[in-house]
């Protein structure tokens, strides 16, 4: 088989298994046919894996590309186009990985529609590996968008008790924010086609080496990065994830925690930072200062919270603000430690989830009041519980520590964030995360065992166990030896960042040049104010207008 | 006086208006069949059948260039069959649901189909025309018959008063169409349209200027663009369901192609792109704000459609070939959409009132109980949000990078934020189907026992082959997308040269 | 023609307001069933007008369908009034707003 | 044997132990009670690298031994290896830590007999070790942190042991967060150190760092200092210690008292060359220990709980420790940390030898219908006259408590004298902060001496105060408990012997410091422009600390010694008053942090960030949503379903299409 | 010439009043009436024309067939004047003011903007382009199709009105 087909395999495998799913009568067959799915799947992003050689330089086109063209009629340069490169190689591995995890945790929490909720199990897979993989921007968004519709239909069906509104509020928050980023990639389309004499592009390594001028940069990133942030989430715009995690059934919260909100991350590293370094340096203290609020908020509020798993989902927004203050560093330290972290969060905090999924499932309450010195009844549960809090809050040795640390230090000699004190108000969060993860620990697990059913509680089930033991062995794996992980995805950071000051230069030097030419005819104005965003109708889509076929020529 | 060369004329044009002609005489077939044998079991399947045959003739016609036939009046070639087939099939669609909804209603009589088909003419009259007196003919014709299907319950006060306000208001649009129509006829000296770009060497006058906003009145009221949609949803709420579902996307399809052809033709850009512009905001704003509170889905269906004739104004602002295309694509998908939605209203319906009372909260819990109409309704309605992988993503696509290509980017990330917006309402229907129970709601709002206990499979299946259709139109619409945009590229080939 | 354009312009444009008032203001359906033939009867005199003052037929031939179509729609409004009548006793158009909002 | 492997199996071994005796019980519950083989297998683990030390330690070259084993992680400029650094610094500790570790494992399979967690506690034991000596062999600033959070995480576990009640739980969340304040800003200094020098290796460190501003370096140092008081409960941050008392005695002996609480002591000593750059910090440092040192000792002297007395004594030892790093007696500080680990080590396993009998006590009377609600095995106010049930435990209590003390010849008295003397040196040499700790220290090694026999005294002399005291008697512990004390003991009577104090032969026989110090090749920098002190002054001094630890002694002889023991402390509250419930509350810092800090922290996020959280910003986003309904609902009104409005309507859009085509 | 302009002026005014007539009337058949006399002048505009063909067909159709179908609903369902309401509503208010907005941009935009540049038709021309011939000829050449449709039109408008007024349903 062409390897480049591997790809698109490990993407649509499991699309394949849910239209299997749909023909198959019992309730059992389909449970079986989602984890074998997911299973193969997993294998094959093995191979891929393997298959993907850091060494080679993914500089001019990722590696194991599939590319069909002839989606969009002549003239437009969308195309499926995926592949894989350092900063997805990961991510894609996480989520299939997480495949049969999820569907192993679901085996008896879903009680019902057992047929529609696996095929939205694995066409949500299916989303989710095309928004790694994709190197398309339009290709991107349709994935982006079609994670939604599962996600959706997950929180609702299969959730809580106010499921409608939580899925409701994810779908419409991370609709408004993509829906402005088609804006502007419209535009970004146009722009770069134009200015490469094709039209419409949104191949990636063509709007890649499409230098933005200064002005659009600053629009455009915010449409991006709104969108973006929305999904990460960012404070202040974090409000649905507690909702939307509470909601869903296990299965989804893990979905979600361990990889939807890493597309939100992954877009700011994919696109935000290499399309518009510009803006996205200016910005990057506004967007640093609001990853450290939502690092220290997010941990305050999860300390707070009755609910053990609104709990881990407030971590969250105190996590992912480590990986956007990384990213927003633009150092390769702190680069690769986002990467890592996005990596290790999924695997923490689903883990994370999982466990409070299985009290859930046995008590049919989340509220921490409600346990109480569970170590006695169930001391394998607490064991793993003890080794995920560990991991999420930072424990050298183990996974969590390693992105964590590195984001910091590179977050510290950042030139751009240039902001120690920032850096170190980010550092409480290591402080924070003990407090509130230590605090649910305490609650739900030590102390006397004060309800009677909970003495009777059933320990790890063989099923539950192994669907938590890959994750535990590669929380310490990954702690003690990320080193073979970074080495995957250090080329492509390296390769990006150097794009980022290259690009950024361009930019500068080419908004010089338009001034010097200002400048010949009014010598007296040095520096001239940068050319302000045409977001309504300018000189440069005019330009393209007569590009275009345009009946007024008539 | 010899006249013979007109009618060798007429005589060799005569496979350019096949479609309307087959169309016209089943009408009157079905006309006499009802007047000796009522209620005729045979009148659904002539009627269905002639529409079938338009299809197949238009689709074998879609590749062939643009020309136009009797004497040019109207258009015939690839752009031509594309709405032709549009509305064509948007009336076999009808044909086909409407059988087992009428009789629900008391109401399946021949008259009906007849009038449906009646109907086409006018609108293929309409979406086809080369003259101002071709547009009008086919409007009225078109809204003539609209105007009597839609007071077909007239026993029910709601159906009368919607047939009423449709046609007070329509014939109101009337006269300042026609007035626009008479402004420009004078100040140009011509009827056909292409003649007209060539009437203004230097610049229209203010007066001409008059006559094009008069007449974008009247194709605003026809396709419910605000300010000129109040009519919309009273009319389609108090309509029979079928056939609002035929009024809400045929007839908007062949105004739409109708607005496209006279853009494309007879006007130059300069002021109306701003007037498309500025009606194309009011409009989106309207529909989507207005929808947000509607408990009626046929009242909520009615002002989304207001919001999507928002959309395809904004393509049409652009004035690019782009835009006339894209619109032209989106209108195949939003009549896909549409139909398949009120398609799926109909057959849910169960209390007898035409829908005009039954509430959202009353179909709780019927997605899950009846999967193919759910999946489907949950598939027109993401599509409707603008959801990849369906037709509605890359519809919205279609029409907006037109836009943003022609400097119109305010007006497109306004039209983003209503299609979030639109999310909200739309996806009240799909939680609806099926994350509420139908003990979740007030005892009044229940179903009764019993009530849409079979469905027909017929109407089922075309349902699922609407929704089917949306997804293929997601992924694979390159054939189509090149066709639309053929259509101009040959047209603009042919104005060039002359 | 001996009186030119403009006047019939203009009186076209009269008595298309007049028609445009009498439909935001008359109460009776049957009115402004009348006031919309006003309206298109209106248009036709200025359609003719220039079709005479460009000695083009084509004008006229909008007129002769125009006509035609007012005919359809009186039959068509009248019939509608008639089934409206009877159904709620009334012609008051103030009297029927069953939908709204 | 290669250095490397031994290095390997001394780090691994522990590990090994730690993995047999958690994960294979955890998933076969029937292990769990073969107690026999989990403790031989927990004491073996730590054992066999204390025998593989001391071969280390016979053969060690003088030349630091460095192994490399992989690189944790590296990105861009920055690359941590797992790599060890074996010279005569981090072989003193090795020794400690797996001396001390082994002796107290054996106690511990005395101790922990019974206990369902049995095997529990010597995983985490073992554990410990692990992540004790990858702090003591790191090499680079990263692989000690990994050390550093992963004692703390043990402390965690262990303080926590016994989790069924909820205070221990708590006391161990508390050991934890507090230390990570420290660990805060431990990272901090790390970023620090990285941006400016680009490496954390302890080579490129010590080598590059003293180059570095002063201003910058003190802020580095301030800040590992800030990491070091964390861990080595120092003033603010030492209310977790004695809170730590929560587990079970052994832990405290090992982790509370003998090696994790000196790790902060390691990291100054391990960094003097940098420290001593930096003489401000210096000074504060010193200051804070001396702070310490007797806001400690006064606590003390309060204290009912035996193990709350010896935690309080170990804060209070620790700001010895401090002083004579702050004087840049690096050498001297890790000398008392050898000393202390002994002597303390021994007092602490005294006491949980007496909690155990002490219980067994509570057993008997319990059987006896007593009401033993309120009864405390720890409180000495139930104690006395232990010495004629538990001779053993007796007698190496006392001995440690003269070590302690600083009772000449013992092991305490050399260490202590030589901090006593370096802060007197530093204050001779003209920094005039020297003399303030130095008279701050003679104070507090007076108070130490008074309390230590206070608790000598209430426990074991007198009679018994416990209920029914004739029937009912305590026992001696087992000997797997009591041999260990003998060893400590032992050690606690000769293990001064390893720094002989300056008035001897000019201090050429102080080993440890010709051991460690870096005028002899050591890696323990010290100041070099200090003054000479006169022998005579020198004797001075040693007659002086002397005095002190003998009048301590004495005075806490005498007035605890009657029958009335505990009368003593009453009088004392009389007449010290106000001060002595300073003390007994201890100066409020704990409140303090429990009531400001923790509970304002919670406080103010549940009253004020969570309802801002709902009502603000996702009360922004819902306000947008309703903002669009109510919207919808106005927009609504123009919709009246009178068919003049719709027409009305319609004109509007007509004057408005005709005005935007016309004029606009 | 002064005649030809008498006559217009005469006609235009009698039309315009008689269109007012239709607004002011109370009574529905006064306003038909008015109607009436409105489409006859009108009529009488298009002979001024030469517009023959048109003015015949507007007395027939209009005058004759339309109002005597509105004349005789009226009288079968028997209306009379509404009465009159008890205040008047913001709505005839503002649609007299929109109204006189439209007949101000209409009289603007044909008064001051039109610059008629065409030669007007002689009146010989103008009687062959209004004449039933020419028009009649177009009609079954040019614009057959339209009659054809137009055909159609008129069959579903009778349909339909039988429908909605007359046909009993079951």
């Amino acid at each position: 088989m062409d390897p480049a087909m591997l790809t698109s395999l490990v993407i649509f495998l499991p699309l394949l298994g849910a239209l299997a799913l749909l023909a198959l009568p019992s309730a059992r067959a389909v449970k079986w046919t989602a984890l074998g799915t997911t299973v193969a799947t997993f294998v094959a992003s093995i191979a891929l894996f393997m298959a993907y050689d850091p060494a080679v330089s993914t500089a001019t086109g990722p590696q194991l590309a599939h590319i069909v063209d002839g989606w969009f009629p002549e003239g437009v340069d969308i195309k499926y186009f995926v592949g894989i490169d350092g900063l997805n190689v990961l991510l894609v591995l996480l989520t299939t990985l997480l495949g049969p995890i999820v569907v192993l945790s679901s085996w008896y929490y879903i009680d019902s529609n057992h047929k529609g909720y696996y095929a939205l199990l694995l066409i949500l897979q299916t989303g989710i590996t095309g928004v790694f993989t994709a190197f398309d921007l339009v290709l991107f968004y349709v994935f982006f968008e079609l994670t939604l519709i599962p996600m959706y239909f997950i929180i609702g069906i299969w959730g809580g008790e106010d499921r409608i509104y939580a899925a409701i509020k994810f779908v419409l928050y991370t609709l408004v924010g993509s829906l402005l980023m088609l804006g502007g990639v419209l535009y970004l389309g146009f722009a770069a086609g134009a200015a490469q004499g094709v039209g419409f592009t949104t191949d990636w390594y063509n709007l890649l080496a499409y230098t933005i001028p200064l002005g659009t940069q600053t629009w455009l990133f915010f449409v991006f990065a709104l969108a973006f942030a929305i999904k990460v989430p960012l404070f202040p715009l974090h409000t649905w994830l507690p909702d939307a995690h509470v909601q869903a059934p296990t299965g989804g919260s893990v979905i979600l925690a361990g990889v939807l909100l890493k597309m939100g991350t992954y877009g700011l590293i994919r696109f935000c930072l290499p399309f518009f370094p510009n803006a996205a340096q200016s910005a990057a203290v506004l967007i640093g200062a609001l990853a450290v609020i939502g690092i220290i908020y997010g941990a305050l509020l999860a300390r707070v919270q009755p609910d053990a798993k609104k709990l881990v989902a407030y971590s969250s927004v105190s996590h992912l603000g480590f990986v956007v203050l990384g990213i927003f560093a633009f150092t390769t330290e702190a680069m690769q430690g986002a990467v890592i972290q996005m990596i290790n969060h999924g695997i923490s905090t689903g883990a994370l989830f999982l466990l409070v999924g299985m009290l859930y499932e046995r008590r049919h309450t989340r509220l921490m009041k409600d346990y109480g010195g569970l170590a006695t009844s169930v001391p394998i549960l607490t064991t793993f519980m003890i080794l995920s809090v560990l991991a999420s809050a930072g424990l050298p040795g183990l996974n969590g520590f390693v992105g964590e640390f590195m984001i910091l230090l590179g977050a510290f000699k950042s030139t751009v964030l240039d902001s120690p004190m920032l850096v170190a108000l980010a550092t409480t969060g290591v402080i924070l995360a003990a407090v509130y993860l230590l605090h649910m620990v305490s609650q739900t697990f030590f102390g006397e065992l004060t309800h009677p059913e909970n003495a009777e509680m059933e320990d790890m089930t063989p099923r539950e166990f192994l669907l938590m033991a890959p994750l535990a062995v590669l929380m310490i794996v990954m702690g003690f030896f990320p080193q073979p992980f970074l080495n995957q995805t250090a080329p492509t950071t390296d390769f990006l960042l150097e794009t980022i000051e290259t690009k950024r230069v361009a930019a500068i030097d080419a908004a010089e040049a338009q001034t010097g030419t200002q400048a010949l005819a009014a010598p007296s104005t040095q520096a001239a104010p940068e050319t302000p965003a045409p977001l309504f109708g300018t000189d440069a889509s005019a330009a393209l207008r007569n590009d275009l076929i345009d009946i007024s020529s008539r | 006086m010899d006249l013979s060369g007109y009618f060798s004329t007429m005589w060799a044009d005569l496979p350019a208006i096949f479609s309307m002609l087959i169309v016209g005489l089943a009408g009157l077939v079905i006309v006499l069949v009802e007047a000796f044998r009522n209620k005729h079991r045979s009148i659904p399947y002539i009627a269905g059948g002639a529409l079938a045959l338009g299809m197949l003739w238009e689709v074998f016609q879609l590749g062939t260039p643009s020309e136009t036939a009797f004497f040019d009046q109207i258009r015939t070639g690839g752009y031509a069959a594309y709405i032709n087939l549009l509305v064509l099939g948007a009336g076999l669609f009808t044909v086909i649901l409407s059988p087992p909804y009428l009789r629900r209603m008391g109401r399946n009589y021949g008259e009906v189909y007849a009038l449906l088909l009646f109907c086409t003419v006018g609108m293929i009259m309409l979406a086809t025309s080369n003259t101002l007196i071709s547009i009008f003919v086919g409007l009225e014709t078109m809204s003539v018959c609209l105007y009597i299907l839609a007071g077909l319950l007239r026993d029910d006060a709601g159906g009368i008063e919607s047939a009423f306000k449709y046609f007070l208001l329509g014939a109101f649009s009337t006269g300042f169409f026609l007035y626009g129509m008479a402004l420009m006829y004078g100040t140009t000296g011509t009827m056909y349209l292409p003649e007209m770009a060539g009437a203004f060497p230097d610049g229209a006058t203010p007066l001409f200027w008059t006559g094009v906003g008069l007449l974008l009145v009247g194709f605003g009221f026809k396709v419910s663009a605000a300010p000129f949609h109040m009519w919309t949803p009273d009319v389609y709420q108090g309509s029979p369901t079928t056939l609002t579902g035929y009024m809400s996307t045929a007839s908007k399809a062949a105004a739409f192609a109708s607005l496209i052809l006279v853009l494309f033709f007879a006007l130059p850009p300069e002021q109306w792109s701003l007037v498309l512009a500025v009606l194309a905001l009011i409009t989106m704003a309207v529909g989507n704000i207005m929808a947000l509170r509607q408990n009626n889905v046929k009242r909520m269906l009615a002002y989304s459609s207001i919001a999507h004739a928002g959309y395809i104004f904004v393509a049409l602002a652009s004035g690019t070939t782009a835009g006339y295309s894209g619109a032209l694509f989106y209108l195949l998908v939003y009549t896909i959409m549409n139909l398949g939605a009120f398609g799926v209203l109909a057959l849910l319906e169960w209390d007898g009132k035409a829908g005009r009372e039954q509430t959202l909260d009353s179909l709780a819990g019927v997605g899950l109980k009846r999967p193919v109409l759910g999946a489907s309704m949950a598939v027109f309605m993401f599509s409707l949000i603008g959801f990849p992988p369906f037709g509605g993503f890359i519809g919205k696509y279609f029409i907006f990078a037109p836009a943003v290509s022609a400097g119109l980017t305010w007006l497109v990330i306004i039209g983003l934020l209503f299609s979030a917006l639109s999310g909200y309402y739309y996806l009240r229907v799909i939680y609806v189907f099926y994350m509420q129970s139908a003990d979740e709601v007030e005892a009044a709002q229940q179903v009764p026992a019993g009530a849409f206990s079979n469905l027909p499979a017929a109407s089922t299946a075309a349902i699922a082959a609407c929704a089917v259709l949306l997804l293929v139109l997601g992924i694979a619409f390159t054939g189509v997308a090149g066709v639309t945009e053929s259509l101009f590229v040959q047209a603009e080939a042919m104005a060039t040269t002359p | 023609m001996e009186v030119a354009l403009d006047w019939y312009l203009a009186l076209s444009a009269v008595m298309f307001t007049i028609g445009v008032l009498g439909v935001l203001i008359k109460r009776n359906a049957i009115v402004l069933l009348m006031c919309v033939e006003l309206m298109l009867n209106a248009v036709n005199v200025a359609l003719v007008g220039f079709s005479q003052t460009l000695a083009d037929p084509t004008g006229q031939m909008l007129v002769f369908f125009s006509i035609s179509v007012a005919a359809a729609e009186a039959a068509i409004g009248l019939a509608i009034i008639i089934a409206l009548f009877r159904n709620k006793r009334t012609v008051n158009i103030n009297d029927i707003n069953l939908f709204k909002h | 044997m290669d250095p490397e492997l031994l290095v390997r199996l001394i780090l691994l071994l522990p590990l090994t132990g730690a993995l047999v005796c958690g994960v294979l019980p955890l998933f076969q519950p029937q292990l769990r009670t073969k107690e026999g083989l989990i403790g031989a297998v927990g004491t073996a683990a730590v054992a066999i690298p204390f025998a593989l030390a001391v071969y280390l330690f016979a053969t060690y070259p003088g030349d630091a031994i460095i192994v490399n084993y992989f690189t944790w992680m590296a990105a861009g400029d920055f690359s941590v290896d797992f790599a060890y650094r074996i010279d005569e610094l981090s072989l003193i500790m090795l020794l400690v830590v797996t001396g001390v570790g082994s002796v107290i494992h054996w106690y511990s399979t005395g101790y922990m007999h019974g206990d369902p967690g049995y095997w529990r506690f010597f995983a985490y034991l073992n554990l410990f070790i692990f992540a004790m000596l990858n702090l003591i062999l790191a090499d680079n600033l990263l692989v000690l942190f990994l050390g550093w959070e992963g004692v703390g995480l043990c402390s965690y576990l262990l303080i926590g042991f016994w989790y069924t009640d909820l205070k221990n739980s708590a006391a161990a969340s508390k050991a934890f967060i507090v230390n990570r304040i420290g660990d805060f800003a431990f990272l901090i200094a790390m970023f620090l150190l990285f941006f400016h020098l680009g490496s954390l290796d302890f080579g490129t460190i010590l080598e590059e760092g003293p180059g570095l501003e002063t201003g910058v370096l003190s802020f580095i140092v301030l800040l590992l200092f800030i990491g070091a008081t964390g861990k080595s409960a120092q003033l603010p941050l030492f209310v977790w210690l004695p809170d730590a008392m929560a587990g079970p005695t052994p832990v405290s002996a090992l982790i509370h008292a003998a090696t994790m609480v000196t790790s902060g002591l390691y990291l100054l000593a391990r960094l003097s060359p940098i420290v001593l750059e930096v003489e401000a910090i210096m000074a504060f440092i010193a200051i804070v220990g001396a702070l310490t040192a007797i806001v400690a000792a006064t606590i003390a002297i309060t204290q009912n709980d035996i193990k709350k007395v010896l935690a309080y004594s170990t804060v209070s030892q620790l700001g010895f420790m401090f002083m004579a790093a702050g004087v840049g007696a690096f050498f001297v500080a890790i000398f008392h940390v050898v000393t202390h680990a002994f002597f303390k080590g021994c007092l602490f396993l005294c006491s949980g030898s007496v909690i155990h009998s002490m219980e067994h006590v509570e057993h008997d009377l319990e059987e006896k219908g007593h009401n033993v609600a309120g009864f405390d095995p720890q409180d000495m106010r139930t104690m006395g006259g232990l010495k004629d049930y538990m001779p053993s435990t007796r007698w190496t209590y006392l001995i440690a408590t003269l070590a302690i003390a600083g009772i000449p010849l013992l092991a305490g008295f050399f260490s202590k004298d030589e901090i006593l003397f370096k802060t007197f040196e530093m204050g001779y040499s003209g920094a005039f902060y020297g003399y303030a700790v130095w008279a701050i220290a003679v104070v507090t090694a007076l108070l130490t001496a008074f309390y230590m026999l206070r608790s000598y005294m209430l426990t074991f002399e007198g009679t018994p105060r416990w209920p029914d005291a004739d029937t009912v008697h305590p026992h001696e512990s087992p000997s797997s408990m009591t041999m260990p004390l003998w060893i400590l003991a032992g050690l606690s009577i000769v293990g001064g012997y390893i720094g002989l104090p300056a008035v001897i032969q000019g201090g050429d026989l102080n080993w440890i410091h010709h051991f460690l110090g870096e005028p002899y090749g050591g890696p323990v920098a010290e100041p070099t422009e200090l003054a000479s002190v006169p022998l005579a002054l020198k004797w001075a001094l040693v007659g002086l600390g002397s005095l002190v630890a003998i009048g301590g002694s004495f005075w806490g002889y005498k007035v605890y010694g009657s029958d009335q023991a505990m009368a003593y402390d009453d009088a004392l509250k009389a007449r010290l008053g106000g001060l002595y419930t300073l003390w007994d509350v201890k100066y409020r810092i704990d409140d303090m942090y429990n009531e400001v800090l923790a509970d304002g922290l919670i406080n103010s996020s549940k009253k004020v960030l969570q309802p801002m959280d709902t009502t603000m910003i996702d009360g922004a986003v819902n306000g947008i949503a309703s903002l669009a309904q109510s919207l919808s609902n106005g927009v609504s009104r123009i919709q009246t379903g009178l068919i003049q409005n719709y027409a009305l309507m319609l004109v509007l859009g007509v004057i408005l299409v005709i005005g935007l085509m016309v004029f606009g | 010439m002064a005649l030809a302009s008498f006559t217009f002026f005469a006609l235009a005014i009698i039309a315009v009043a008689s269109a007012v007539g239709v607004l002011i009337a109370r009574s529905p058949i006064y306003s038909a009436l008015s109607l009436i006399l409105n489409l006859l002048c009108v009529a009488g505009l298009y002979l001024t024309m030469n517009a023959s063909f048109i003015g015949v067909i507007q007395i027939l159709v209009y005058a004759g067939a339309i109002m005597v179908l509105v004349l005789f609903v009226i009288m079968l369902l028997n209306l009379d004047a509404l009465p009159s309401p008890r205040d008047i509503g913001w709505g005839p208010v503002a649609g007299f003011l929109f109204g006189v907005v439209v007949l101000m941009q209409l009289l603007y935009v044909i008064l001051v903007g039109f610059d008629i540049s065409l030669e007007p038709a002689t009146p010989v021309m103008t009687a062959e382009t209004g004449s039933a011939e020419t028009l009649g000829i177009m009609l079954f050449t040019e614009y057959a199709l339209h009659l054809q449709v137009a055909a159609i039109l008129l069959l579903a408008a009778t349909i339909g009105a039988v429908m909605l007024a007359q046909r009993s349903f079951e």
